[in-house]
């Protein structure tokens, strides 16, 4: 450990303030970076789910494309 | 609350659905609110790579690149301001119906300076730190910008007006436009320098100000009528 | 080039990975599996670099704690580029072999990509205030890295502005390859230009010779970025898919798995 | 005769130093529509742009009602349509009332759509609808508040329709004459069946 | 000499057409040839008035302001390169029957040169002359804008070619385009500066040298590919 | 029958989630005519597209003589004109020449002005023409040499033509025929009298 107490940490030698700022923006960059894909996938089932529920209430076969090649 | 037709035609209706069209044109999505200030900040990175990345000199220089950069971004959307529309006929639509055409020719002038004066007004202080503007410019550079911008796009209007049927298009609209600038640009820069001087800018603001002013009231009627002019030869 | 490609004499097995690679569908189910691992493995690497580099590893001699900012800077700023070249790839891949997957890599890196280059932006800045005294300096690398992040913006404005995806995906390839080309010549004439103004007073490159104890923990943080940056742009990707071929018979039925 | 919508006497316009036509008289009164014909170039669309008040180069008296051509007192649908590509139908029928300071409800926009057969096409950018779906935008004008003017002026309406599109814009016509408005249009299809129709002939030698 | 049809077509004709077309759009009468050349010296006027009329500054500046007011120009023009032929179906046209397609690509953008790129290089021994430029540094900056206009109007072509059909035009082709940009500033900035403190500007000349070749071959291959795209989703 | 000119067989496409046709088939003989038919927003212009080349997003197979449809062996006339208003006829027209690298005298364009009635307005901008004559110009080039290739895929040729025209214009597509190529077209109004022409709807459910 190179700090003596948790306030000399948060310090960091004068320069905690710019220390922190690039860490927290970082924390937050990256947590975005890691939500915003699962948030995307989140609401596409959501709403494939209201699609696929009208669906079936009208009685319907879902809209597939039925020769859709595979690559 | 339908209103019967009858009733008095609403000009507060005309000028607020012109300026939503118009802003719906220019953003379809909120995502490109951010497209005009990327834009200045790529045309200011332009002139420590010409010129000289020195702080010393960037400073000097810089109220007259942030004027620059107005005038280059007023320009570059001008020749599109209204050529489209004569295109697609919806100009013919608005000389024809618009009662008055002073509202919409507001309106739209409003919405091309929300896309280039606004954000440039707005990132005034962030650019200026970037090129080392001294702190006590900012605050002048600023309000020149948010003086002198709509008069540059008010300005451009009427040249875009008058060149909205021809042929020859971007080089000679500039050409029009450009010389027509210049006192803007020169109370502009020197609002700034004086403050960064330690003098006191309110003179070129104050004229500013009253150019401003005075443009707002009259060069709508210029634009309107070379308009009409426009969609006559068509 | 895919005619050379396509000459060349690979071996069965490569010749069907390669082709089966093409398949959303199945990228979406492989690396499903894949992902908890890697983001285990970049908490772990992030977790123990940062935590030593924050705390355990010693002051610079001459920048003192500042120089904990490193750190995150350098990952950061590499990823950027990094991202990038990947980009410029998918776009090669995209235009020689209409492999739809690498569109959906490509739209996917473009955001993280830049996310990164705004990183190394922002930790660049605020490190140059006690460093330098200012927040902004026109030095050669910085400027590249502005300009990088232009790059990416337009790539991504781009793709917004290009309503077929189709289309978009195309466009982007033929503007990231270009800005690919760019790139190299953009750093050196950049580097070249500014030092020519600037000697050594800003220079980022003369950074002293580190003690392990100082670079192993940065060692592990860019290892850890590195594979952050692929379970980002891993789980991107398969939201993508599944976005692109909602309409086909798997997705559908995936869909209504997940209702079940 | 009741007084007469459009009064036009002693009309002459030239372009290009070439005479369209001279001593053009016609009076439309309420109720009534005049087809005008003639070959291409005749100088159909530069007459409707006299009567508009855009071709103002022309020697005659031209009257709307008694009084000169005001633009809020009719409805121009020309060779260019009027409508941006890069909008939605409903954001520009939703102008063009706003245009005419029109203060009322959106739902007479989704109607009018509704006349001319583009239900759910609202929101759709007017560049990726096909040809005669653009065309049906631009005539979904008829069917808006506004169009209750004196006095339409229609340059080739029915380009691009199918039948069912000319049906529907016939029906918008046909209700406007009911309501006492008068119609000027051209086309070279043979035109549509409409109470009051006359046919007009402009300078037949082209 | 009416060759017969099955004779294989001519790639001269097919380019030849091209520039003879669109310099007939750029300069509809021969007086508009002195459009550009008016447009540079007015943008060259903005530069004393903004930034500072001294001579000594100016000097420093000139090859600098030179370059940004090449790639002004070069930008102004871009929006309508290939918008105008795609609204009345031209476009489509050239992409379909152009054989190959590269040719008058080439043309189109040479066309462009001429305008912008050509006027400002012959014109840079007197702009120099009224910013102070150093007599020495006349050449290489000439030579400068001689070998690097064309690669800026290239460059520009590709974004002007990826936004052909695209709502938000002016602001995100400059964002798309202005990066790219960079290295012919530079390079070109610096040839010049390297003359006038009296050392060998040979050094960029050749790399600009290089570019330009590179980009006269590689790029209009990009562009083309590029109004494929645009004419697709038409 | 003779090779066709045109082979398409299970053709597909779909457009905003929409599906315009599936499983369609055509064989266009030379000197064979076929109007498309349908109403509008079937479909019509993007199967044109489809043909050449222009929206490349569909399933099945398009042939032209055997091989895939390149665009220097087809001539398409669509909904743009392909016409610059800023230049004269002669102008846009020797510049469609210059496309297919054709080396010849000039003499051709004024033969082709005059074949759709336009002698004296070659060199007059475009812009400056009645609607009627822009049609005549952008459809001139159907007479130009470079006309001479085995398919013309024409969108709505008759739109804005007078009676006058559209004879000329049948008279163009006539003789096409009669030297072997084969026509496709759409049109919403009645179809001119062409030896070889048969009609085929298209998605008659709009
Ligand atoms: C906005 C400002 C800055 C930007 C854009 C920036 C950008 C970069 C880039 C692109 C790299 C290279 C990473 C690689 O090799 O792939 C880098 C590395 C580095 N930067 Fe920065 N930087 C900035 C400010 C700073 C400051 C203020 C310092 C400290 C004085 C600094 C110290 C370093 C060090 C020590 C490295 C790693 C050594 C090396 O690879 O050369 N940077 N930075
Ligand atoms: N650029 C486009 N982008 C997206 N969708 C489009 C585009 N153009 C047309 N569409 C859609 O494709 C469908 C078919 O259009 P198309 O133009 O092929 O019809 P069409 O049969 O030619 O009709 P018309 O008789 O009106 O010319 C329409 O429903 C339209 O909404
Ligand atoms: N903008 C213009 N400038 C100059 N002359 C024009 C212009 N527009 C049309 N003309 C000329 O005026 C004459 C009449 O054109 P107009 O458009 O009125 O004809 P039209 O009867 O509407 O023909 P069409 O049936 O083809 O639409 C034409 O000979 C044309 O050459
Ligand atoms: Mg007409
Ligand atoms: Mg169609």
């Amino acid at each position: 450990m190179n700090f003596d107490s948790f306030g000399e940490f948060l310090a960091m030698g004068g320069h905690g303030f710019y220390v922190w700022w690039s860490y927290l923006l970082t924390a937050v960059v990256v947590s975005w970076i890691l939500v915003w894909p699962l948030w995307r996938r989140r609401r596409f089932f959501e709403e494939q789910r209201g699609r696929l529920r009208r669906a079936d209430a009208l009685g319907q076969q879902t809209e597939v494309e039925s020769n859709a090649p595979e690559t | 609350m339908t209103a019967p037709l009858a009733s008095e035609p609403s000009l507060w209706v005309l000028f607020r659905g012109q300026l939503r069209r118009d802003l719906k044109l220019a953003f379809g999505q909120p995502s490109e609110l951010a497209n005009p200030l990327a834009f200045f900040v790529v045309v200011i990175t332009l002139f420590p790579l010409g010129v000289s990345p020195e702080p010393g000199v960037l400073s000097g220089m810089a109220p007259g690149v942030l004027w620059i950069a107005a005038l280059l971004a007023t320009l570059l959307g001008l020749e599109a301001l209204f050529r489209r529309d004569r295109d697609d006929g919806t100009l013919e639509q608005m000389v024809l119906r618009a009662q008055p055409l002073y509202l919409p020719v507001v309106a739209r002038m409003l919405a091309h300076w929300m896309v280039t004066g606004l954000p440039l007004t707005l990132l005034a202080p962030l650019l200026g730190g970037m090129l080392n503007l001294a702190p006590e410019a900012r605050l002048p550079l600023m309000l020149g910008l948010a003086l002198g911008t709509p008069v540059l796009v008010l300005l451009g209007g009427v040249g875009a007006a008058l060149t909205v049927g021809l042929r020859t298009g971007g080089v000679l609209l500039a050409l029009l436009v450009l010389p027509l600038f210049v006192p803007v640009l020169i109370l502009g820069v020197s609002a700034a320098e004086l403050a960064s001087s330690g003098l006191d800018p309110a003179g070129p603001l104050l004229w500013l100000a009253a150019g401003a002013s005075f443009a707002i009231t009259a060069v709508p009627f210029a634009i309107a009528a070379a308009l009409r002019i426009g969609v006559e030869t068509g | 080039m895919k005619y050379i490609f396509d000459r060349l004499r690979w071996p069965d097995g490569l010749r069907r990975l390669w082709h089966r690679m093409g398949s959303p569908r199945w990228f979406y189910e492989t690396t499903g599996p894949w992902v908890p691992w890697l983001a285990a493995a970049a908490a772990l690497l992030i977790g123990v670099g940062t935590v030593w580099g924050l705390a355990y590893a010693p002051p610079d001699y001459l920048q003192g704690d500042s120089f904990r900012i490193i750190y995150i800077h350098v990952p950061a700023a590499y990823l950027a580029q990094a991202g990038y070249i990947l980009m410029a790839i998918c776009g090669v891949v995209l235009l020689v072999w209409r492999m739809k997957l690498a569109d959906m890599v490509m739209a996917t890196v473009a955001p993280i990509g830049a996310a990164f280059t705004f990183l190394a932006l922002a930790t660049g800045s605020i490190w140059g205030k006690p460093t330098w005294g200012t927040y902004w300096i026109w030095d050669a690398r910085i400027t590249s890295v502005l300009i990088l992040l232009f790059l990416y913006l337009g790539i991504m404005g781009l793709r917004r502005a290009i309503e077929r995806p189709e289309a978009a995906g195309r466009a982007c390839a033929i503007l990231a390859i270009v800005g690919v080309i760019n790139i190299p010549i953009i750093k050196y004439s950049v580097d070249w230009w500014m030092t020519l103004h600037q000697p050594a007073t800003f220079s980022v490159t003369s950074a002293p010779a580190m003690p392990p104890i100082m670079w192993l923990p940065l060692l592990l943080n860019v290892l850890g970025f590195n594979l952050l940056f692929a379970v980002s742009v891993i789980q991107g990707t398969r939201t993508e898919v599944l976005l692109r071929e909602r309409r086909t018979r798997w997705v559908t039925d995936l869909c209504r798995q997940e209702r079940a | 005769m009741s007084e007469p919508v459009l009064d036009i006497s002693g009309l002459r316009c030239e372009r290009d130093d070439r005479e369209l036509f001279a001593g053009f008289d016609l009076h439309i009164g309420p109720a009534e529509a005049v087809q005008l014909r003639g070959p291409n170039g005749a100088g159909k669309t530069t007459l409707l742009r006299c009567i508009a008040g855009m071709h103002p180069e022309y020697e005659g008296r031209i009257e709307l009602l008694g009084a000169p051509v005001a633009g809020e007192r009719l409805l121009f649908v020309g060779h260019r349509p009027g409508i941006s590509g890069l909008l939605s139908a409903a954001d520009n029928l939703r102008w063009h009332l706003d245009l005419a300071g029109w203060r009322g409800a959106d739902s007479v926009v989704t109607a009018a759509l509704t006349r001319v057969g583009l239900t759910g096409y609202d929101d759709v950018p007017c560049q990726q609808l096909s040809a005669g779906q653009q065309r049906r935008v631009a005539l979904a004008r008829l069917a808006l508040p506004t169009a209750e003017v004196p006095l339409w002026l229609l340059d080739e309406p029915f380009t691009a329709l199918d039948e069912a599109g000319l049906k529907l814009v016939s029906g918008l016509m046909a209700d406007r004459l009911a309501g006492g408005g008068a119609i000027l249009f051209t086309t070279h299809q043979p035109a549509p069946e409409l109470p009051g129709l006359s046919t007009r002939w402009i300078g037949a030698a082209a």
